[in-house]
């Protein structure tokens, strides 16, 4: 199922090649309207009843490259899927957002979204750790093109730039990633590149090795969220990609890191991460106000836009830092909720582009006059991506700001006898963090209705020579625009009211990653103290390997 | 010495396919001189298949330092050599036989070159692949020279009728080239005799299975066969065109003609690879195969070969890839990354065969990258030669004649982008798997910063593969980029076509190569390294019944 | 160094005792160096060539010493091949000398520079 | 071997917990609901599935309204359909009012944020309604008022019928179902929904107008400012959870008994400091909401929405759901030695400053705004007296006659095309048409100016006593404070009487001529003709009608506090059966033990409205009698003071200025000389003490300063690095170039470079390793 979701816009991008240009957005709708379909299906599947020891019939496994061990080797946990869903549900969404955008070159446009699409499905499937790392890269040359060839002015210096960072830093932590699996064949039964048995042997490695090996991961990870200090490609990635690029770059590919995190990160270095949780906490929450205030000073709509992803991602690798329940539900719902709210916001831009040809604050103003309809959809989403309760973004931000708030329980900041108390979980964060988080809550709030301020209100401004010349397109948003944004602003509201259904469906992976990362680093700790800090790690191994099996029967772990 | 006869009958068909060709190319009818070229191709065939039936068992019996390098070796240099052949048509005699045709012009045997090009051709591919076939410092001696000799003239050749057609200044240039390319090669490879020489002094033989065996680690101290090897892999890295050898490479390639220098880029780089590899397995790597159990010994190179290879690995990623960075003209490009690639392909060699498994073999990875490099890179040099500027037949020279290939011709268009994003690295094309095997065998090794900095430098090789892709796929081409126009010569285009074909399909189908390649850097069993004593032992490797267990994969 | 002393105290036949084995090869090193060096501070192309001979005889002598040395003949033969060789190196540089002496009447190694960066 | 047999335990547990966890996450269904009511303590029990009906049918509106709004419906259907589902809401209030049992009683709804947290514990927060009679309370007057004010709007808004009407009237209808969840939740994260929802509804609203940039600022302003609030809230629920592990009213509050016992039992500094923080962290958020000093700044601003929106979000029920918030966690408050203070302190200074400030203004409702800020003011300080009933018993009235207030200001606003000046306008009640208009006002006044026997006169007197008669830290001076307050309310309230609606008639329309406040922006410097044709028209039955019901209301409201005399009025029964008593009731033995401290009395016979039997003890005095007892007569002094110092600077000539008064024109009276006299302070209450300017200078300049340092660092040093790092390569490649110099022995002389460093390394490698290999 998963394999036939990779393969089935590879065979639309054949198609788009095949046919005229003129098709070429209708088969890409199609298509990636066959991936959402089969993505809906693989939902249906995943929670089908009959619990996870049945058979999974998502999973797919071949032999690729035996000799390297590589295996194409599919399957889905609920975060996995979840992203998955999310990128199936974006990818139409931008084939209607761009319909009327994108005028010249629509095979290379379409094809290469599906093509993107297709590896972006990779990533989140991939359960052998090359094929992961083949299609994290690949997704770079789709992206590529997409902001060097559909972007605005400076879209060159932008995608090159883009591409140099992630590229450099994808290659860094592919070092680190290639380390583990040589020290589990060293060490651990032998050359496999399998990411669970990965896991599970990375976490022997000495304190220090898990340290390098989790600052070359992040090398990779951290330039893809971004995180603060390696975000300075997004905004001009951002500003120059097609609205299209836009959505999918904020939308998917960012998340691509925070998965990344999630995924690597926590199961991998687990000593390492309980020990520098707080440096990269704090580089998260610099970054949540740094990129908030920069943002209240821009006059690009969309840079506003990219900053603020930058600022919203840091709750995000924050909610990952507390290493505890909340946090990372908080977290991953994060990462969907982004998608959804910046990804429509992205779409509105777009849509305000297409009419204005300008981006710039100073050139707009007060189209709630012109466009009534995407003035409600604009504060919709706004509203959704400050956290407003009851929508979205909320909730996850919510959960982050609540798991760094009582993560502390040993060595962070509730101390020791935190335990004491029923609302502390294991962790290394605290209070303090979730109250410099919080401030960025405010920014958001400062720096969105700057933007709805300037351009949806007020008296209306248009530049200069707008009259003369109108397009093709009504004032307002039309039906298509807004049957774009419709699926978005449902979710958001869905999303916002109804979690439950998507947090149940987390839980047991969550609460699997959970179970690891506390039980390597706890028992790191007590044997640091007590032991010494080389018989810990056989420790950490003997308690992983006793409560692995567990957790596993009974949350069914990774499908 | 007859026993190595049948592991020689590649070289002897290539050698009889020559013959046929030098006589071919003295008839005076067109039709016959064609011929010279399906003739190579035919022998390349012929050796390649000989090539790949070579009895490994065969050659481990009689003793052969590597016997599978042999099989591999040649049969690379034959898969190759017959995508060369197809590139190098009509690169000589192009205007002497336009003037033949218009009537201006006799058939003259002494002018008509044809013959000779393809008869130095098939030469120095036949030296290549005896490198493959060597076990003997002279033997490895005569090969590299026969490898290299023909090379020299190829360069002036591939230019000599080129003012005919208008373009003199390139000819003048494939003389400047010839000229460095020639009096630098002499002195390396007075450079390598040299270490040869001193290698023979220091241990007294020139056989290297023996070589080795003076050399490793439980034997005397030896400092001359230490100086002699360092030497001799220095002298050799002129034919790889690795730092402190490199000088010359951009140079020549930019003075050669595209498809001679797609051939300089891939034969003597080939030979000078195996050179390495098996002057390096005889100097120290090397590992037992133990029948089911691979693993236990897999030696060290001594330190001293092992420091200067790894600064000149760094050296030479580095200075390729910067150095192209800066370039304009298109061939210089390819000529820099050709150097950072053989940087890259050092680090297997340092990396060494690991416990034999393919993912933690360097020789291997090093192997599987030559080939996945031939093939890309020939790729990219074969665009180049499919094209020309219709005003005077020349090449294209800078960057910027490429600007929108892909809007005007997207096969060829997309070759290059093809290969490029290949050679830069990036999955799933074949260059990410060749690169990968380097990794791994790299970290596997412990060489950790050297495998961190092979990736920076890949990081560095983006921008300027980028800024190549960037020109041929999203710019739009200008009035300027009007005059350039394919080549009528239809083979150069399937070069090209199935070179990117194999950047795709190989990717897909990697496995049997990685596992031949693997074969190939098994060093033979008759030629295991004497017990060494006990404070050498690897401390990383425990040999426990446990450890070799789990070095059995489980796939 | 201890290869080098060893062989400079070795003991050898009454002939060669005069000239010992780190003689020819002191021999040998100087004459590739002044190869080396001729190579690198000539101009003329026929010098240049000859500079680079020098070095394989530099090479030459070596291997003689050390086949004399070792008692076996493996090295002479070498010699034998490096002498074919460089004849073969000498023909075709020859050739090419002529072809640019024809060019550009001048056989300064500098002429030929145009190609750079 | 130990540590580790532990650790393996310890985990193990984990495990099971999170396992544990999803089995109870794996079966949620309808069934599920009743199991979780069981979860809850034992005295609450599950309440009636009908009150769902109060938060959905207000939803229901806005849904109903959005899709007039898609039809492209512009007619008044939109406010039909509001009245109706309000309406609704409000029966069904009653009902619920009328059912409500002595207990809390909870109604689940659906799972909203529920989930493991590892530690064995879970998070819920669902959507479930607590409901005991402060929740009935609250909403009683939030439906109600919310009915009447829609009818009110419906021909208020009846300009905007072919913009923004619809849009008016689903941010309305949003406005009481966020209200409606704020009150009725049953955890805090709800309550936070409402909070913030409430907070969405008050931007959309203060931002109706959106071409005037003012109103957009303002609602930008309102929204940022409340979030600083919002924060600290945010981080009160956390504490809340990480000390208890619930954020469930019905869980927590039994939980914090404890520490009520610990506090009566005179430990009061025993009490964790945590626990203590906890009220801090809500305050915060009560001050950003109800508009208190440091954040009182939005709420004047905010004045630029619509009028019908003032009247109930901006006085009448969302400012006071900082007071609810109180309230309803008063436990909380108790047992934090330093909660209540904090709040008696904030409370009366902003009472005085922002009665001050009222003082000084010209725009009438501008005036009503400080007002409500001041009244806020005693609300809170009622809180911090211990008197839960007085605050809330305000809360009322306060809601009942500022809400009039503002509606009648409303109306002469509507009828005087948005003219707000008090300068501007006078004898406005004796315009034809205009006289409800001109009663509702007069019995506004009078109770805001606290004049004897008015609903607003018991329910002040009820917080001026106990400041009396509670000990704090300061808390007579601050009774004092308010007493003085309450004289400057009634003179700031009757200036407006008397300089607009009694004495000569006169009115100059304002700006909005025809078009309505809509279109400000547009004709901003197009000159106005005020003086031409202007006829102001009166307001129309629903209007009047609205203010007449309001009239009779505020008037009947003072008939509560004679219900229930037991626990101080109707509203203190409410209390006594709520939350807010089962710790207030306990509080009644704090002021001695908590707050008190030097007191020699411990055992507690300390005051509280709902207290009136326990007088015998230690408490405060008023002139050496019983402040409950005084008060009336003190009360009405200042009162009845403030309202002749107000006829006598402002009332006209003749009975209706009390024949003290002397004013003939409309835009000057006597106070014009005394504030002549007593410059600066009247520029400065009327720059509202330079406030804006204060936090312009001190935070928003800076942070937008910072802003922009922050913006050139990223481009010049963050991203300026990342650029040199990228042009590293070239620079390396600048030095490496010159060796490719193209000549023939350069190259060579290279390559003989190189071998003389290789071989010298090789010399080097070998004399460090002792030769060999």
């Amino acid at each position: 199922m998963l394999l036939a979701m990779m393969i089935a816009p590879l065979v639309f991008v054949l198609i788009v090649a095949s046919r005229p240009a003129e098709h070429a957005r209708g088969i890409a709708l199609l298509g990636s309207g066959v991936s959402l379909l089969l993505g809906l299906i693989s939902w249906r599947m995943f929670i089908r009843p009959g619990g996870p020891d049945a058979i999974d019939p998502l999973a797919f496994s071949m032999d690729w490259l035996p000799s390297m061990g590589i295996r194409l080797d599919l399957g889905v946990d609920s975060v996995s899927l979840l992203m998955i869903l999310l990128s199936c549900l974006l990818a139409p969404l931008c084939v209607l957002g761009s319909w009327t955008a994108i005028v010249k070159d629509q095979r290379t446009f379409y094809g290469w979204l599906l093509g993107l699409q297709a590896a972006i499905v990779g990533v989140f499937a991939a359960r052998d750790l090359m094929v992961f790392y083949i299609c994290f890269e690949f997704t770079l040359v789709p992206m590529y093109i997409l902001i060097s060839r559909f972007g605005s002015t400076n879209r060159r210096a932008a995608g090159t730039k883009f591409f140099l960072y992630t590229f450099t830093g994808s290659l860094i932590a592919l070092a680190g990633l290639v380390y583990v699996v040589w020290f589990t064949a060293q060490h651990h039964g032998g050359w496999t590149l399998n990411i669970d048995r990965l896991a599970e042997s990375a976490r022997m490695m000495s304190a220090t090795e898990q340290a390098w090996v989790m600052a070359a991961m992040l090398a990779g990870f951290a330039v893809k969220v971004p995180l603060f200090p390696f975000h300075t490609w997004l905004p001009l990635a951002h500003t120059e990609a097609p609205t299209a690029g836009s959505v999918i770059l904020a939308g998917v590919l960012l998340k691509l890191g925070t998965y990344g995190i999630y995924r690597f990160v926590l199961p991998f270095t687990p000593v390492a991460v309980a020990e520098y949780a707080p440096l990269i906490a704090t580089l998260s929450i610099i970054g949540i106000v740094y990129a908030g205030l920069i943002c209240w000073v821009q006059t690009d709509v969309k840079k506003l836009v990219a900053y603020s992803s930058v600022s919203h991602l840091g709750f995000c690798v924050l909610g990952l830092m507390s290493l505890n329940h909340a946090g990372l539900q908080g977290s991953i719902l994060y990462m969907i909720n982004h998608g959804l709210s910046t990804g429509a916001l992205f779409l509105l831009v777009g849509f305000m582009y297409e009419r204005y040809h300008t981006r710039s604050m100073n050139e707009l103003g007060g189209l709630a006059a012109k466009m009534p309809v995407w003035t409600c959809f604009m504060v919709f989403f706004v509203m959704a991506s400050v956290g407003l309760p009851g929508l979205n973004g909320f909730v996850s931000e919510f959960l982050c700001m609540l798991g760094t708030f009582q993560a502390g329980g040993e060595g962070g900041q509730w101390g020791l006898t935190g335990y004491e108390l029923p609302g502390v979980t294991w962790g290394v964060l605290g209070p303090w963090y979730a109250l410099f988080a919080g401030t960025g809550v405010i920014i958001a709030a400062i720096y969105l209705l700057f933007l709805v301020g300037k351009i949806c209100f007020g008296p209306l401004v248009e530049p200069v020579g707008h009259n003369d010349h109108p397009g093709p397109l009504p004032a307002d948003l039309t039906g298509r625009e807004i049957f774009t944004l419709m699926p978005l602003a449902v979710l958001c509201l869905v999303l916002g009211l109804y979690p439950s259904p998507v947090m149940d469906l987390l839980e047991p992976s969550v609460a699997k990653t959970v179970a690891v990362v506390q039980s390597a680093a706890a028992g790191e700790s007590r044997n640091d103290a007590h032991i010494g800090a080389h018989s810990g790690l056989d420790a950490g191994a003997v308690i992983v390997s006793e409560v692995l099996p567990t957790v596993d029967s009974q949350t069914g772990g990774v499908r | 010495m007859t026993e190595r006869l049948p592991l020689l009958l590649p070289e002897i068909a290539m050698f009889i396919g020559t013959c046929l060709v030098l006589v071919l190319g003295l008839s005076p009818s067109l039709a016959a001189r064609k011929m010279t070229g399906i003739v190579t191709g035919g022998t390349l065939l012929l050796a390649g298949i000989l090539a790949v039936n070579t009895s490994t068992g065969y050659a481990s019996q009689i003793g052969m330092p590597m016997p599978g390098l042999i099989g591999f070796g040649k049969a690379l240099i034959a898969l190759v050599g017959l995508l060369l052949v197809l590139l190098v048509a009509g690169t000589v005699d192009r205007g002497y036989e336009r003037m033949i045709l218009a009537g201006r012009a006799t058939y003259n045997a002494s002018r008509a070159l044809r013959a000779e090009f393809y008869a130095f051709f098939l030469f120095s591919l036949m030296g290549a692949m005896l490198c493959a076939s060597a076990d003997d410092l002279i033997w490895l001696f005569l090969a590299l020279e026969l490898t290299s000799l023909p090379t020299y003239v190829m360069v002036v050749m591939s230019r000599a009728g080129s003012d005919v057609g208008g373009d003199s200044k390139a000819w003048s240039r494939a003389q400047e080239a010839s000229v460095k390319y020639f009096f630098l090669g002499a002195l390396g490879a007075a450079i390598f005799l040299y270490g040869f020489a001193l290698l023979y002094g220091g241990t007294g033989s020139t056989k290297l299975v023996e070589i080795g065996a003076a050399l490793s680690p439980s034997a005397e101290p030896n400092t001359i066969a230490i100086i002699g090897l360092v030497m001799s892999l220095v002298g050799v890295s002129f034919k790889i065109a690795a730092v402190p050898m490199h000088f010359y490479t951009a140079d020549v390639y930019e003075g050669a003609s595209a498809p001679v220098a797609a051939f300089l880029a891939f034969t003597p780089k080939t030979a000078g690879i195996i050179t390495m590899v098996l002057l390096a397995t005889a100097a120290g790597w090397g590992y037992r195969d133990t029948g089911l159990m691979i693993g236990g010994d897999r030696g060290t190179l001594p330190p001293a070969a092992d420091v200067v290879l790894w600064i000149m690995a760094i050296a030479t990623m580095t200075v390729g890839n910067v150095m192209a960075w800066m370039q304009t003209s298109v061939k210089r490009v390819l000529a820099y990354s050709s150097i950072a690639h053989s940087g890259y392909m050092l680090v297997g060699i340092i990396a060494g065969p690991g416990n034999g498994s393919f993912e933690q073999n360097g020789i291997a990875a090093t192997l599987f990258y030559l080939l996945c490099y031939g093939v890309m890179n020939l790729g990219a040099f074969a665009v180049l030669a499919c094209l020309e500027n219709s005003s005077d037949e020349s090449e294209l020279q800078t960057v910027d004649d490429l600007r929108g290939l892909g809007r005007r011709h997207p096969a060829l268009g997309w070759v290059f982008v093809l290969c490029c994003m290949s050679m830069l690295g990036l999955p799933p094309l074949l260059g990410f798997i060749g690169k990968f095997g380097l990794f791994t065998s790299g970290i596997s090794a412990g060489r950790l910063p050297l495998v961190v900095i092979l990736g920076l430098n890949s990081a560095i090789a983006a921008f300027y593969y980028l800024k190549l892709v960037a020109m041929v796929w999203l710019e739009e081409p200008g009035d300027a980029q009007d005059r350039v126009r394919p080549v009528p010569f239809g083979t150069r285009r399937i070069a090209a076509i199935l070179s990117a074909t194999g950047v795709v399909v190989l990717a897909v189908f990697a496995n049997q190569l990685a596992v031949s390649s693997q074969e190939a850097a098994r060093r033979g069993p008759g030629v295991m390294l004497k017990p060494r004593s006990a404070e050498r032992v690897e401390p990383a490797a425990p040999a426990t019944p446990e450890s070799v267990a789990a070095v059995d994969r489980v796939r | 160094m201890d290869m080098l002393t060893t062989l400079a105290q070795a003991d050898l036949p009454a002939a060669m005792a005069p000239a010992t084995l780190a003689h020819y090869l002191f021999l040998s090193a100087a004459m590739f160096a002044i190869g080396l060096i001729g190579f690198l501070t000539r101009r003329n192309l026929i010098v240049m060539f000859l500079c680079t001979e020098l070095m394989f005889q530099a090479a030459g002598i070596a291997l003689i010493a050390f086949s004399r040395f070792h008692m076996e003949q493996t090295g002479q033969t070498f010699v034998i091949f490096v002498l074919t060789v460089a004849a073969a190196e000498a023909a075709l540089a020859l050739a090419l000398v002529v072809l640019l002496f024809r060019r550009r009447d001048s056989l300064d190694a500098e002429q030929w520079s145009e190609m750079k960066g | 071997m130990l540590n580790l047999a532990e650790s393996i335990t310890s985990l193990l547990t984990t495990a099971t917990d999170a396992a544990g966890g999803l089995q109870q996450a794996a079966g949620h269904g309808a069934a599920e609901a009743a199991a979780h009511g069981a979860t809850h303590a034992t005295d609450v029990v599950m309440g009636p599935w009908y009150v769902l009906l109060i938060p959905l049918l207000p939803m229901l509106g806005v849904v109903l309204v959005t899709l007039t709004a898609l039809l492209g419906i512009r007619t008044k259907l939109p406010a039909w359909l509001t009245v109706a589902c309000l309406g609704g809401a409000f029966a069904t209030t009653v009902v619920m009012y009328w059912n409500v049992s002595a207990g809390p009683a909870v109604t689940y709804g659906f799972r909203w944020i529920d989930l493991a947290t590892g530690n064995g514990h879970r998070f819920t927060a669902d959507f479930g309604l607590y409901v005991d009679s402060l929740t009935c309370l609250w909403m009683l007057f939030v439906t109600g008022l919310g009915t009447l004010i829609a009818l009110y709007a419906s021909e208020y808004m009846a300009d905007d019928l072919k913009a923004g009407y619809a849009r008016f009237f689903m941010a309305f209808n949003l406005f009481v179902f966020s209200m409606a969840c704020l009150v009725m939740a049953d955890n805090l994260v709800l309550m936070f929904l409402g909070w913030e929802g409430v907070g969405l509804c008050s931007y959309l609203l203060i931002g109706y107008y959106f071409k005037k940039p003012s109103a957009v600022a303002a609602s930008k302003k309102a929204f940022v400012v409340n979030r600083i609030g919002d924060l600290g809230l945010l981080m009160g629920i956390f504490l809340t959870y990480v000390e208890f592990g619930t954020v469930q009213y019905a869980e927590l509050f039994p939980m914090v008994e404890p520490y009520v016992e610990l506090v009566k039992s005179g430990m009061a500094w025993d009490v964790p400091m945590r626990v203590g923080l906890i009220p801090v962290l809500f305050m915060v958020g009560a001050f950003g909401k109800s508009a208190q000093l440091p954040l009182f700044v939005w709420l004047p601003d905010a004045m630029e929405g619509p009028t019908p929106v003032s009247a109930l979000i901006h006085a009448a029920t969302m400012v006071t759901a900082g007071v609810y918030l109180i309230a309803r966690t008063y436990a909380f408050f108790v047992v934090s030695p330093i909660a209540l203070p904090i709040v008696a302190w904030v409370g009366a200074a902003t009472a005085l400053v922002s009665a001050t400030i009222g003082m000084a203004q010209f725009d009438i409702k501008r005036i009503m705004a400080y007002s409500t800020v001041s009244q806020l003011g005693y609300m809170f300080c009622g809180l911090a007296f211990l008197s839960t009933a007085g605050a809330a018993f305000h809360v009322l009235t306060h809601a009942f006659f500022k809400a009039m207030l503002f509606l009648a200001c409303g109306a002469v606003m509507h009828g005087f095309a948005g003219q707000l000046d008090l300068r501007k306008l006078s004898g406005v009640a004796f315009m034809k048409g205009w006289g409800i208009v001109g009663i509702a006002m007069f019995v506004g006044c009078l109770n805001l100016a606290g004049f004897p026997f008015t609903a607003g006169y018991f329910s002040k007197d009820m917080i001026l006593a106990e400041a009396f008669v509670t000990q704090g830290p300061g808390y007579s001076v601050l009774g004092w404070v308010l007493l003085v307050t309450a004289g400057l309310t009634a003179y700031y309230t009757f200036r407006v009487f008397f300089r607009v609606f009694v004495g000569p008639r006169h009115a100059e329309p304002g700006d909005d001529h025809h078009d309505h406040a809509h279109d400000a922006g547009e004709h901003g410097d197009a000159e106005p003709d005020h003086h031409h044709g202007f006829h102001p028209h009166a307001p129309g039955w629903a209007i009047n009608l609205v203010l007449a019901l309001l009239t009779v209301g505020s008037i009947a409201a003072a008939g509560l506090y004679f219900v229930d005399k037991e626990n101080h009025g109707w509203v203190g029964g409410m209390i006594h059966n709520s939350s807010a008593y089962t710790s207030a009731g306990s509080a009644a033995f704090l002021d001695s033990a908590n707050i008190g401290m030097h007191v020699d009395d411990p055992v507690g016979t300390g005051h509280s409205a709902d207290h009136d039997d326990a007088h015998g003890g230690a408490h405060g005095t008023l002139f050496g009698q019983d402040p409950h007892k005084i008060m009336y007569y003190v009360s009405a002094v200042f009162g009845v003071v403030g309202i002749l110092t107000a006829a006598y600077l402002h009332g006209p000539k003749g009975p209706l200025g009390l024949f003290i008064g002397g004013r003939t024109k409309a835009a000057t009276s006597r106070a014009d000389g005394l504030a002549d006299a007593m410059m600066p302070l009247p520029t400065y209450a009327r720059n509202k003490w330079y406030f804006d300017e204060f936090y312009g200078a001190l935070i928003v300049k800076p942070l937008r300063a910072l802003s922009h340092v922050f913006h050139l660092i990223d481009k010049l040093l963050i991203d300026g690095l990342v650029n040199l790092i990228g042009s590293l390569p070239r620079f390396v490649a600048s030095l490496i170039r010159p060796s490719q110099s193209g000549l023939l022995q350069g190259y060579a002389a290279g390559m003989a470079a190189g071998l003389a460093v290789v071989v010298v390394t090789v010399w080097m490698v070998i004399a460090v390793t002792g030769g060999g290999s």
